[in-house]
């Protein structure tokens, strides 16, 4: 959705898994690469400038922050403040409760609330790449379902975003 | 020692049954079926110890062997042309799983059009499926060459499985007088094959896992290269042992005849081979210094061989009973690019003959020693031709 | 020690990469609770040849061959033809694919090693589609599911023809053992794999196995929609031994519509089309009453 | 076996697995909810134990209960729909 939106604005972009023995609820990682002028690397990423954390639990398995730039970007989904996750005094660390938005807009189910679209949003106003109309317009292009949902998380998350 | 006349189908069946193959998994396909027919035999007469699964394709015939060999059995298949090309997949899958499967491949044109004659597209196609590859000049070479194949695959530090090819009709349908090795010889010769790791309940294993691209898959297959080269001197040094058993070997990875002075020289893989040296010995005595390297081993490929061969002939042509649709027939341009690294090149020339079990008769392979002798003088004509093709007539 | 429903031995380590609450990790868990560990496994390309796990590590605790995607049948014959030829008796050989691998791709050589009476067992584990790869439609989706192959759309191109058979195509190979069963009911499960484990020859069974992700359906429900495939009819539980069957009747019957309720890949069907779906299930069950009637008679 | 792999020399001679997943995968860190378990209200019937997918419940010893292992439950649920005791209850994860 996020690499849509960029593409909307001009932008190249590429979005790709890392995949892998892909199962529901199974840990995942997800990358994305956008420039101004055509991108031509085509390998993984293994030093992000921005590192999203949609999962606090998998913080516990894997070392989330391996690999980024000293001075680049965490943004994890957790009720806590960003200081809970600043380790290091150069990175630049933002928090917002996905989970709680995406559960109060009935964003998937209860047990799995679906919290990428509500993540999307306060990535928009930490990064500050893409126009949060651009972002909006791809979700509900591409959401299967509860489009206006979905929108409202990510504008929600957007305003609701702590940049510590 | 009996000597016995029965042809090349009937000499692989003996090769299985003296190596005392435990498990036969294997699909009928002309001109292969009396090698099954003959198993078949030895199993109901009870002289061979052996499970025969009568399997309902080539696919299904490999994909058995590969489990047997996975529980430690010794196996045995054969087939042929389109069998070969359908057990392709698990081709692959044999060697990835270093099974020691030992197989004989009759060569046979592969369809359409349909031809069930003598053709070496079928196992030139296999090249890199990570199988050793032997080609047979003869009936009693075939029986022996079956029995080496289980002691090169199965020595623990290669454990890959291997192919020998006949010819077909000229070797499969042709009886020559074969010297059957006795049951004895054969058993000291090869131990019976009991690998480290198998298929065992007392020791549960997932054989054929899954790996990601940062982890083992890459390592894995390189071990499978590495076997594949170390196999050169093991071939060798298992056909010394044969020939210090039974007096007969067979010119390990290129077999040459008459080379060492040759002016010009044709490499050959196959049955054509007797017949080249016939014609071979008939134009030396006219003082013509032809020569003859015959490619036993196509996989693992007699690299330094072919090198050391082009080091002093200066004229080479590499017939090629198959085509790759590429740079010429597949012999031809592994031949031309072992030869690339030397100072000063031969000139080397393809001649695709044979093709769907066209004869190679001595007339022709006259013409192609008369062919190089014109190229030596006046330089290379053309670098690739289609012998004895029907042309158009010209002008 | 406390006496358990099903045996109480694991032959399945925790740690596997199935999707919560998957149909067909508990099947292979009551299997191998049910064969014990006296049991080589072939499995081919399916969800079972991923959840293991990566190299070094695998979760199946019996030795297990994992093969090329049409193989399943014909490697358990190689490993049968080994273990005889190397004198190893009452070993399990156990065949374990999924319903494209055996009724698709692999079922000629599943018709190969039971027309050749090879010793093995060989369980489909019917999660009806091609889930490892994401959820295509197989020969053995049911009519009216939706799959990523068959998506419905505007034209209702959703499974338009029945479900394959496995179990009556094994009958026509004169087979003398084959059975339906299904995870939701794990003691019958256990119980025809052990029949089938004393019965000499080929012995096929086909268990459903309910998968949240493919059927689009909550993973803590699995069993429950198990069990209503079963007493709706839609998943007749039955035997055939040398061609005399055995139905099981289930205590209350369950419309086929209230099946398809716990379910996202039907929810597109309409009244009629459910209805449609009703009639056809109707049809069968009597077929198969009348097939367990004939049979007796002989 | 199981020695640490290094390089390839480490490798065995084809990929042959030798250790099982228990400690490799703790896929309890898949859950989002996971189950809790009442003693007082359990009948001792199993059938949460029967039905679990992923050999995450365990019969205590005395035979008094069970426990979960917390390690590898992926938080399906199954356990709590299908006890007829309803002594599991699904409790977000902390």
């Amino acid at each position: 959705m996020l690499a849509g939106a960029l593409f909307d604005e001009g932008k190249d972009v590429q979005a790709f898994p890392y995949f892998g023995v892909e199962r529901r609820g199974a840990p995942v990682t997800a990358f994305l690469r956008m420039d101004d002028r055509p991108l031509r690397i085509r390998s993984e990423i293994s030093e992000p400038d921005v590192v999203v954390v949609l999962d606090t639990f998998l913080m516990k398995y894997v070392d989330v922050l391996a690999g980024l730039k000293p001075d680049g970007v965490l943004i994890v989904n957790s009720a806590k403040g960003p200081e809970a996750y600043k380790k290091s005094p150069s990175l630049k660390v933002a928090t917002v409760d996905a989970t709680g938005i995406a559960i109060k807009h009935g964003v998937g189910s209860r047990t799995t609330p679906i919290v990428n679209t509500a993540i999307l949003g306060a990535m928009v106003k930490v990064l500050g790449i893409v126009k949060l109309e651009s972002v909006l317009r791809s979700i509900r292009a591409s959401a299967p379902v509860k489009k206006e949902e979905n929108a409202a998380s990510a504008s929600e998350a957007y305003e609701r975003v702590v940049i510590g | 020692m009996a000597k016995k006349l029965i042809n090349g189908n009937y000499a692989a069946a003996y090769g299985a049954k003296l190596a005392r193959a435990e498990v036969i998994a294997a699909y009928p396909i002309t001109p292969q079926t009396a090698i099954v027919e003959q198993v078949a035999d030895f199993v109901s007469s009870g002289e061979m110890k052996a499970r025969y699964v009568t399997v309902e394709s080539e696919h299904s015939a490999m994909a058995a062997c590969i489990a047997a060999a996975s529980v430690g059995a010794r196996t045995f298949t054969a087939t042929s042309s389109q069998g070969l090309l359908l057990m392709h997949e698990l081709l692959h899958w044999a060697s990835g799983a270093r099974t020691p499967v030992v197989m004989v491949n009759v060569n046979r044109a592969v369809a359409p059009p349909w031809s069930v004659w003598a053709d070496q597209t079928d196992s030139v196609s296999q090249r890199d499926t990570g199988w050793m590859q032997f080609y047979s000049e003869s009936t009693q070479e075939e029986l022996d060459t079956v029995i080496m194949s289980y002691k090169v695959s199965e020595s623990p530090d290669i454990m890959l499985p291997s192919f020998t090819t006949e010819d077909a009709f000229f070797l499969s349908h042709t009886y020559e007088p074969v010297e059957i090795p006795a049951q004895e010889l054969v058993d000291g010769f090869l131990p019976p094959f009991n690998p480290e790791i198998k298929l065992d309940i007392d020791n549960p294993r997932g054989f054929g896992s899954l790996s990601m691209p940062h982890q083992w898959y890459m390592e894995l297959r390189y071990l499978i290269a590495e076997a594949m080269d170390r196999s050169r001197q093991k071939i060798l040094k298992v056909e010394k042992e044969w020939k210090e058993l039974t007096g007969r070997s067979y010119g390990g990875l290129l077999d040459e005849y008459r080379t060492e002075d040759a002016e010009v020289v044709l490499v050959n893989a196959g049955s054509a081979a007797s017949t080249i040296r016939e014609v071979i010995d008939r134009l030396r005595a006219q003082g013509k210094k032809v020569g003859l390297a015959r490619l036993r081993s196509f996989r693992p490929f007699p690299t330094e061989e072919i090198r050391a061969l082009g080091r002093h002939v200066h004229t080479i042509g590499v017939m090629d009973r198959c085509y790759t649709f590429g740079d010429g027939g597949a012999f031809f341009t592994e031949v031309k690019s072992a030869l690339y690294q030397l100072k000063d090149r031969p000139t080397v020339k393809n001649f695709v003959v044979g093709i769907g079990g066209r004869d190679i008769t001595m007339k022709t392979v006259g013409k192609l020693y008369d062919n190089l002798y014109k190229i030596k003088s006046d330089g290379l004509d053309e670098e690739k031709e289609w012998v004895d093709l029907k042309r158009p007539e010209v002008g | 020690m406390v006496k358990t429903p099903v045996p109480a031995e694991e032959n399945v380590a925790p740690g596997h990469m199935g999707c919560p609450g998957c149909g067909a990790c508990l099947a292979l868990r009551l299997a191998l609770k049910a064969l014990g560990k006296r049991t080589i496994m072939t499995v081919p390309a399916c969800c079972w040849a991923v959840m293991p796990g990566v190299f070094p590590y695998c979760s199946i605790k019996v030795p297990v061959l994992f093969t090329a995607f049409e193989t399943a049948a014909a490697s358990a014959s190689g490993v049968r033809a080994a273990l005889d030829a190397k004198g190893q008796k009452d070993i399990n050989v156990l065949a374990w694919a999924g319903d494209g691998g055996t009724l698709d791709i692999g079922i000629q050589a599943l018709s190969g090693a039971v027309e050749r009476r090879d010793e093995i067992i060989y369980v489909c584990y019917d999660n009806e589609a091609y889930m490892n790869t994401g959820i295509q439609r197989s020969s053995s989706t049911p009519i009216g599911a939706w799959t990523t192959t068959t998506p419905v759309g505007t034209t209702r191109n959703f499974k338009l023809e029945p479900k394959k058979s496995g179990v009556e195509i094994m009958v026509a190979h004169r087979i003398p053992y084959t059975a339906t069963a299904c995870v939701s009911y794990p003691e019958d499960f256990v119980k025809k794999l052990q029949k089938a484990r004393d019965i000499r020859g080929p012995k096929y069974i086909q268990v459903l196995c309910p998968c949240p992700a493919g059927w689009k359906s909550d993973p803590e429900k699995s069993i429950q929609i198990g069990r209503l495939a079963v007493e709706s009819n839609v998943w007749p539980l039955y035997e055939v031994e040398n061609g005399v069957y055995t139905v099981r009747k289930p205590a209350k019957k369950v419309a086929v519509k209230d099946y398809f309720k716990t379910q996202g890949r039907f929810r597109h069907l309409d009244e009629k089309e459910i209805e449609q779906i009703q009639k056809l299930v109707d049809h069968d069950w009597e077929t198969l009453l009348r097939k367990e009637e004939n049979a007796q008679k002989k | 076996m199981s020695r640490p792999l290094k390089s390839y020399r480490d490798l065995p001679l084809a990929p042959i697995t030798y250790e099982d997943t228990r400690e490799a995968f703790k896929t309890g860190s898949w859950r989002t909810f996971k189950p809790q378990f009442d003693k007082s209200k359990c009948k001792k019937c199993w059938i949460c134990w029967k039905y679990c997918p992923d050999m995450s419940i365990r019969i205590l010893e005395d035979g008094t209960g069970i426990e979960f292992d917390y390690d590898h439950c992926k938080g399906c649920g199954i356990c709590a729909t299908e006890c007829p005791a309803k002594c599991i209850t699904m409790v977000p994860e902390d």
